[in-house]
């Protein structure tokens, strides 16, 4: 190997080493810092807390905030996590495979209807979903304050969301695959679920991640609803510690840092799935 | 076409449906369609009657366009219109931007890449509740970390969010700041799906870094921006979940949006009111993102 | 083991007329190949018998049945794809059975014939990789494989040999020629391939900017081409033609010749200096300007003793001319 | 009997649950086949909707916490709330509370909580250090805080952090709006007053402004919360509050030390001679008309309309003012703020409800209006007069007459 | 004008070893052609030089100069991907100026450049359509002018031809020969066409399972091939290649003769039957099946009048045979 090849590689290499430092040291001040606050708080007495002073615990009882947080009301917490983890799997299956579908034939399909579609789906981005006489039609359908209810809610508010995502990437799959499945014998069906689908794994991953933490993070579509102590999620468990006139700051924290768990896991889960070159070598062109 | 060379062609494409299957078939609609009709259509256009009316909840009383007038008299409503236009475009604006280039940075072979797209996909994790007072404290004038530390170096911070014409300003940075790391994944999904074939050729043709961002990665991730444009500028237009955690739209009303607006009727419990101030801001939205959504996706079928 | 009958068809993108006119009588288990030159449509008739495109107007009977509005997987077509259209997310061996999957024929039957496809393809080793992780012509061998393990009535390929080198190529050749025996399918080839062309074709279809010129055998096209453009198309080195006072001579407006017809000897009429020879192996192509007829280009034998520079003498054979007058033949 | 759960829903605030435990516990031990699901929600404004939303929807718990006065009017209690006009144990219901969860002549509520006061919350040892008298006019009170501000303290703390806090200089000095501008409530109700018109009214947008334009409030006001004013009033830093008595609850929590340096005092007027307090009427508990419990549910607010559920709560603490129901005495140890609260409360002449409890109009742009007075951004009889809009508004939206 | 060393070069994906020890020195101005069966590693040798594909090892100097690890851009290359990887959102225009207008060449010279490569590839009104709306061959032209319209010390062609009629790549052949004469750029080509390597080459590298085996002038390869493979692998139809007593009979293990080195005459020592004769016009191609030598493949003129199922007596030219042993030839 000779010296000009070792000395650019190790230039490149030190340039992004160097910048990767930058980059760690930036995002450490602008989004990490935040969240130390927020774990400082956390460790906190109520009346360390109260002042939301950037400053040392006099007394660190993290854990015991934590312990506290989740014995609260009989262990609601866990109740809550458990809800909330089956209406966000629930619904995120559902979006996803609707969605997908629409989107699919959305962006394929050139028709009269697509201006139509196309305004509906903004609509749904665009209109705030009018609360009592969901609940009424809720109630005549005997889904008020059942999960599956809220499941269909959930998949209802959040579809626009995933259809935009969904068309806009079906345009990068090359058309001579759908072409190439129907020559096979595919249906329909099976040329989207086995061909295309595939193919959208980015998009999914970007939905599922986008979506689960936001169905799981809702607080006001289960407030309406899900009402109920049973059908508790995890964002009403936020109001446990924090009332007009008084908050529990610390615990409040904990609560927060305890929930925001799950959504974490599934990203550093799911997004490690995102991956480049779905479409290499399909077709020369 | 004429509408005489549609006629021919009807006899043609009919026999054509009645035995080609056609290979993307509306079907496909009907899952989403139902539930979407169902749930979010049907209770959308009831409530557009309510819009009508005087509403408690308990009574409806109709007085056909007097809600709409009322809203239009709302004393802040013109300084909302102009917040909700500055948050909506500067947020999807910087959205739009930082996002592209954190997933530009972020599929580069940088060092810790999973650490930092963890990072700044972080705040998107925690709701708006949490975020909001974890930055009202740091906003603090006196206490607040930031203003802490630019004592340290002298310098006289502002009430972030008790200055009237900054508050505004103070929440779209943190709205931009929750909100990044969706844009970001968003256009990491994006660049992903580029084929690398692309980069090749132009770094064969002689594209710089910079050339090759400019050239291949920002028309080619042109859905992701399409999407993000579109879900961003919507959903800066409609939402307040941080304003009203942050500043209620205060000091005072100078940081009301539209939606603030609507939403502090509603909490009043002037539900016809607040519905027709829905209807209204939904046309604005409408007046805006039709024709821009549009005007984009027309642009897009030609790639 | 179907025949195709094209009536009248035509095809526009939008404004562009890229088809027009088409009638085709293709007979059941004949091999058919289309040449014409790059974007006259061949690609484009292939997607319109197989379904794909529709048919801006006339229509297309495949076994006696008009197919016009039906569904591709229900014409008994298979079809290799120009641009392969690969599964990138699939295994090259699930590439191949993706049909055969499709149809739910059991898994062993599919290993068969996956691995019976994957023989003749000389993709053995490969059969777990993805697309991506294979050459030019890998990648076409797969597209290949996908289309021979199913049944169909007719083939389609669309310049399935490409990129394949000669070796292979005439191994697939005769493999293919082979398949078409054993099933006796109809077989419709794309191909700018003279010698896949000439061997390969019961009838040849030239087209040319959206329309036939001529259809014939093969032996019919090189000895009897119907116009000039034809005669030019078919045969390399291709004919040469020659237009002015040697053509009129002949009583012609152009008069064709090919380079194996033009020889090179002592006594010919036509002289002229050797620019450039091209040397082939077995034969060798001169390139010879003369006084009387302009640039001739004559096939010579590989070991021929000509050398730029030479002065040579040219006899073309009056048996072998071909008369053209108003872009059609004489008689 | 068989045994039977009661769902009950009560905002979040600490007060409201704890009461609300105490409560169901007694009641459980007096009647064990009863056993209660208490429901949190949330508290403020957005609770409001929620409750009624509910209500409408016929989903409500078999027994509700909500406030009493005009809110209480939103509710449409002829048609949702079950009426407990004829109920014996009314009897011990002070008149005055009854007067607002009557609605059509028809009383559909019962207390829960002690009553409390808009006043000012001030510190004593301040007070005794630099000698000074509690103020009965509001010159005094300026003076005060000249002195206080003089010997570097914080003479008033302000929290538009929390905007709600914004508006107790206005809400609590509406016994000196009516002692100025007697009949004040019924012609504002009446859509015969204004606050922009009737000087007394204006007056509290005036103090609020005056109070700003003396510079005597903490530094951070704009962005300081509720619990910033408990730690300065408590710790000494600040020498008034003007809020809630409430407050002391979280003070006693947090620095229970400072307990008995804290006192109130009503918000003084112009004169002297008409010194008084404006009061707020506790949280009511309610009962559904679609309640499916509805004889236990009322069978158990008989019990906290009773000297013993009176005592429950007590017991569990809760004694940050006087209680509503006949014979229901306060122990001696209270804090000194609620001691200061009695002799208003034993007194009707020195006591008057706020505003929204004597009539059913209020606009929901006062917090931001007051903030926006108490921060210099406008001016207050600017202010005063988009109230009035706003008020006006909201009338419309009710449907009162005369509007 | 550049030459390109190449020293030890070796790749491997993974595990997967696909060029090992290559060791080739291109002369400035040289037009070299890689061939080799599909998947030997060709394009894979052209990305290396290309800087597009890292090397596993060895080193690559072009004009002088260690490039390994220096970026495409700053090696001065153009290159034509087999895949084409034309830039879908760009007009063909604009896909070929690309490169241009990334110097920030001014817009008139760009434009001139832009046309001239046009012409060249008959492009002209194709010039504001998109990608997408191309045949494959005019794709497949459009990736050979975004590489032309650049000044490149090498050019690298992947198989530029593989998808062009036999008129167009005739005249694509002269076109890209011309190029080379005018700018005397070194050209690196790889094609699997027997004609395109034979008269385009300056030099011919015989590329198999990842390593050279021969390297020489298009004649030289064709009359003295270094080993069987060579042997077999250049020259269409193939050269017959007999193992046994026959080619023990000349002291060889494998004795090879091209079709055209076996006379018919009646008095040849082989006699046999014609199996199978494919006419490609100028000449056909006989199969014959012969007791002595078994299958043997022959050239006749495309006149002759041989038919399927005659006898024939068959005399290979002695002066022509080609003798190895242990792959390697003997002189
Ligand atoms: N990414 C990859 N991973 C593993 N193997 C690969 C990869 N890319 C190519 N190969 C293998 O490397 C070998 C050489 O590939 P290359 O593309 O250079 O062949 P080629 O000579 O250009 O063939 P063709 O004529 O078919 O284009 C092939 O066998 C191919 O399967
Ligand atoms: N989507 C399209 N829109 C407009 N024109 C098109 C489109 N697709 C193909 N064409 C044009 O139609 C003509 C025929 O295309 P086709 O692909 O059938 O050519 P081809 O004969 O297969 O050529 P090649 O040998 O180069 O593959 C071409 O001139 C092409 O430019
Ligand atoms: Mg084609
Ligand atoms: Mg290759």
């Amino acid at each position: 190997m000779s010296q000009t090849h070792t000395t650019f590689r190790a230039a490149e290499a030190r340039r992004r080493w160097i910048g990767g430092a930058v980059a760690i040291l930036v995002t450490g001040v602008v989004f990490v810092l935040p969240f130390l606050f927020a774990l400082l708080q956390a460790s906190k007495t109520q009346a360390d807390a109260s002042t939301l002073s950037f400053s040392w615990p006099t007394e660190w009882q993290l854990w015991s905030n934590l312990v506290a947080v989740i014995q609260v009301r009989d262990y609601q917490l866990l109740l809550a996590f458990f809800n909330s983890t089956v209406i966000t799997v629930a619904s995120v299956t559902g979006l996803v495979v609707f969605a997908s579908m629409v989107g699919y034939i959305l962006q394929r399909r050139q028709s009269r209807w697509n201006g139509l579609i196309n305004f509906l789906v903004l609509a749904g981005l665009m209109i705030p979903p009018a609360v009592v006489p969901t609940i009424w039609l809720l109630q005549q359908l005997e889904l008020f304050k059942t999960l599956h209810g809220m499941v269909l809610i959930e998949i209802a508010y959040n579809l626009s969301f995933s259809i935009l995502l969904y068309r806009a990437f079906v345009a990068t799959i090359p058309r001579e695959l759908d072409e190439a499945a129907r020559m096979d014998g595919a249906k329909p069906w099976q040329t989207f679920f086995r061909v295309i689908f595939p193919l959208l794994k980015p998009v999914t991953v970007t939905n599922i991640v986008v979506q689960s933490i936001a169905i799981f993070n809702d607080f006001v579509n289960p407030l309406y609803y899900l009402p109920g102590k049973d059908n508790v999620t995890v964002q009403l468990t936020l109001y446990n510690f924090q009332s007009q006139f008084e908050t529990q700051y610390n615990l409040l924290f904990s609560n927060v840092l305890l929930v925001t768990i799950p959504p974490l896991i599934v990203f550093v889960f799911f997004n490690r799935q995102i991956v480049a070159g779905m479409t290499a070598g399909a077709v020369k062109g | 076409m004429s509408d005489a060379a549609l006629d021919r062609q009807e006899p043609a494409a009919r026999r054509r449906t009645a035995r080609r299957r056609v290979p993307y078939p509306y079907t496909f609609y009907i899952p989403a369609g139902v539930i979407y009709a169902v749930m979010f259509l049907v209770p959308t256009i009831a409530s557009f009657y309510f819009a009508l009316t005087r509403w408690t909840l308990f009574d409806s009383h109709f007085i056909g366009f007097g809600n709409f007038v009322q809203f239009f008299r709302e004393p802040f409503l013109v300084q909302g219109l102009v917040n909700t236009l500055i948050f909506g475009i500067s947020t999807s604006a910087l959205k739009v931007v930082l996002g592209l280039a954190l997933a530009v940075l972020l599929t580069s072979r940088i060092p810790a890449r999973g650490y930092l797209r963890a990072v700044i996909f972080f705040p998107v994790l925690v709701s708006f509740i949490g975020v909001g007072i974890i930055f009202v404290s740091l906003m603090h004038p006196t206490r607040g970390a930031i203003n802490v530390t630019l004592e340290t170096i002298g310098i006289d911070g502002p009430g972030w969010l008790t200055t009237p014409w900054l508050a505004l300003y103070s929440v779209i940075i943190v709205d931009v700041w929750k909100g990044v790391g969706i844009a970001t994944v968003i256009f990491i999904a994006g660049i992903a799906s580029i084929p690398s074939d692309y980069y090749e050729a132009a770094r064969i043709d002689g594209a710089t870094k910079a050339q090759q961002f400019w050239r291949i990665t920002l028309p080619l991730s042109r859905p992701a921006t399409v999407t993000v444009i579109t879900l961003s500028l919507i959903g800066g237009l409609r939402t307040f979940d941080l304003i009203w955690t942050m500043t209620g739209g205060g000091p005072g009303f100078s940081s009301d949006v539209v939606a603030s607006i609507i939403y502090k009727q509603y909490q009043s419990g002037f539900y016809g009111l607040s519905t027709a101030g829905n209807v209204v801001l939904f046309l604005l939205i409408a007046l805006v993102m039709v024709p821009l959504t549009t005007w984009m996706n027309r642009r897009e079928i030609d790639i | 083991m179907a025949d195709v009958t094209i009536r009248n068809l035509s095809k526009h993108y939008g404004a562009v007329e890229v088809m027009s006119d088409i009638d085709l009588d293709i007979r059941s288990g004949e091999f058919v190949v289309f040449v014409g030159p790059s974007g006259c449509g061949k690609s484009t008739l292939l997607r319109m018998i197989s379904g794909l495109e529709e048919e801006s107007g006339g229509s297309i009977e495949i076994d006696g049945r008009d197919v016009t509005g039906v569904e591709p997987s229900e014409r008994g077509v298979a079809m290799v794809f120009q641009s392969y259209a690969l599964y990138p997310h699939l295994t090259v061996a699930e590439n191949i059975g993706f049909s055969l999957s499709l149809a739910r024929v059991p898994k062993d039957e599919m290993r068969r014939k996956i691995e019976e496809a994957a023989n003749i393809l000389q993709l053995g080793p490969l059969l777990e990789r993805k697309p991506k992780h294979l050459s030019g012509g890998q990648r076409q061998r797969v597209a290949i494989g996908r289309a021979i393990v199913r049944d169909p009535k007719v083939f389609l390929f669309d310049e399935p040999l490409s990129n394949l080198d000669a070796a292979l190529r005439t191994q697939m050749r005769l493999e293919l020629g082979e398949l078409h025996q054993r099933l006796n399918t109809t077989m419709i080839y794309v191909t700018h391939d003279q010698v896949e062309a000439m061997t390969m074709a019961d009838r040849i279809v030239v087209l040319n900017g959206g329309r036939i010129e001529q259809v014939g055998t093969p032996t019919e096209l090189y000895r009897a081409p119907r116009s000039p453009f034809v005669a030019g198309f078919i045969g390399s080195p291709k004919m040469n033609l020659f237009e002015g006072p040697v053509a009129e001579a002949e009583g012609a407006e152009v008069l064709g010749l090919r380079p194996e017809h033009i020889v090179v000897d002592a006594t010919g009429p036509w002289s002229g200096d050797v620019r450039l020879i091209e040397h082939l192996g077995a034969e060798a192509i001169a390139h010879v300007d003369t006084p009387e007829a302009g640039r001739v280009i004559i096939r010579l034998d590989g070991e021929a003793e000509v050398r730029t520079g030479d002065h040579v003498r040219l006899t073309p054979r009056p048996d072998r001319m071909h008369r053209f007058r108003a872009g059609q033949r004489l008689a | 009997q068989d045994p039977v759960e009661l769902t009950f829903l009560v905002d979040n605030g600490p007060p409201s649950v704890a009461q609300a435990e105490a409560l169901a516990a007694a009641y459980t031990e007096l009647n064990p086949h009863v056993t209660f699901d208490i429901e949190l929600r949330v508290g403020s404004i957005d609770g409001d909707n929620l409750v009624k939303t509910r209500l409408a929807t016929e989903e409500m718990a078999d027994i509700f916490l909500y406030n009493s006065g005009s809110l209480f009017q939103a509710l449409a209690p002829t048609r949702t709330i079950v009426e407990l006009t004829d109920q014996p144990f009314l009897d011990v219901v002070s008149d005055s509370f009854e007067a607002v969860v009557t609605a059509d002549g028809g009383v559909y509520g019962v207390p829960i909580g002690p009553g409390f006061a808009g006043g000012i919350m001030y510190n004593r040892a301040i007070y005794d250090e630099l000698g000074l008298e509690v103020p009965l006019t509001w010159d005094d009170f300026m003076a005060n805080n000249a002195a206080i501000d003089e010997a570097g303290y914080v003479p008033i703390a302000q929290t538009y952090g929390d905007t709600w806090s914004a508006q107790l200089l206005v809400l609590g000095d509406y016994f000196n709006v009516e002692a100025d501008s007697p009949g004040f409530a019924e012609r504002y109700t009446n859509n015969e007053a204004k606050f922009a018109t009737d000087p007394a009214a204006l007056r509290s947008f005036e103090r609020l402004e005056e109070a700003y334009e003396a510079g005597y409030f903490n530094e951070d006001f704009g962005a300081a919360t509720y619990d910033d004013g408990i730690r300065m009033i408590a710790t000494g830093e600040a020498a008034h509050y003007p809020i809630l008595s409430l407050a002391i609850d979280p003070i006693a929590e947090q620095y229970p030390d400072a307990v008995p340096d804290i006192g109130f005092f009503a918000q003084p007027g112009d004169d002297p001679d008409k010194n008084g307090l404006t009061i707020w009427l506790p949280n009511a508990l309610y009962v559904p008309q679609a309640s499916e419990n509805i004889d236990e549910a009322v069978d158990f607010l008989a019990f906290v309309a009773s000297q013993a559920g009176c005592q429950a709560q007590i017991d569990a603490g809760q004694v940050s003012g006087p209680y509503l129901i006949e014979g229901c005495q306060l122990p001696e140890d209270v804090p000194q703020a609620t001691r200061d609260l009695v002799p208003y409360f034993n007194d009707s002449d020195l006591n008057l409800p706020a505003l929204e409890f004597l009539s059913p109009v209020k606009g929901p742009a006062l917090p931001q209006l007051t903030v926006e007075v108490g921060s210099g951004i406008r001016s207050a009889a600017e202010a005063a007069a988009i109230y009035d809009e706003d008020v006006k508004k909201a009338a419309q939206q009710l449907g009162l007459p005369n509007w």
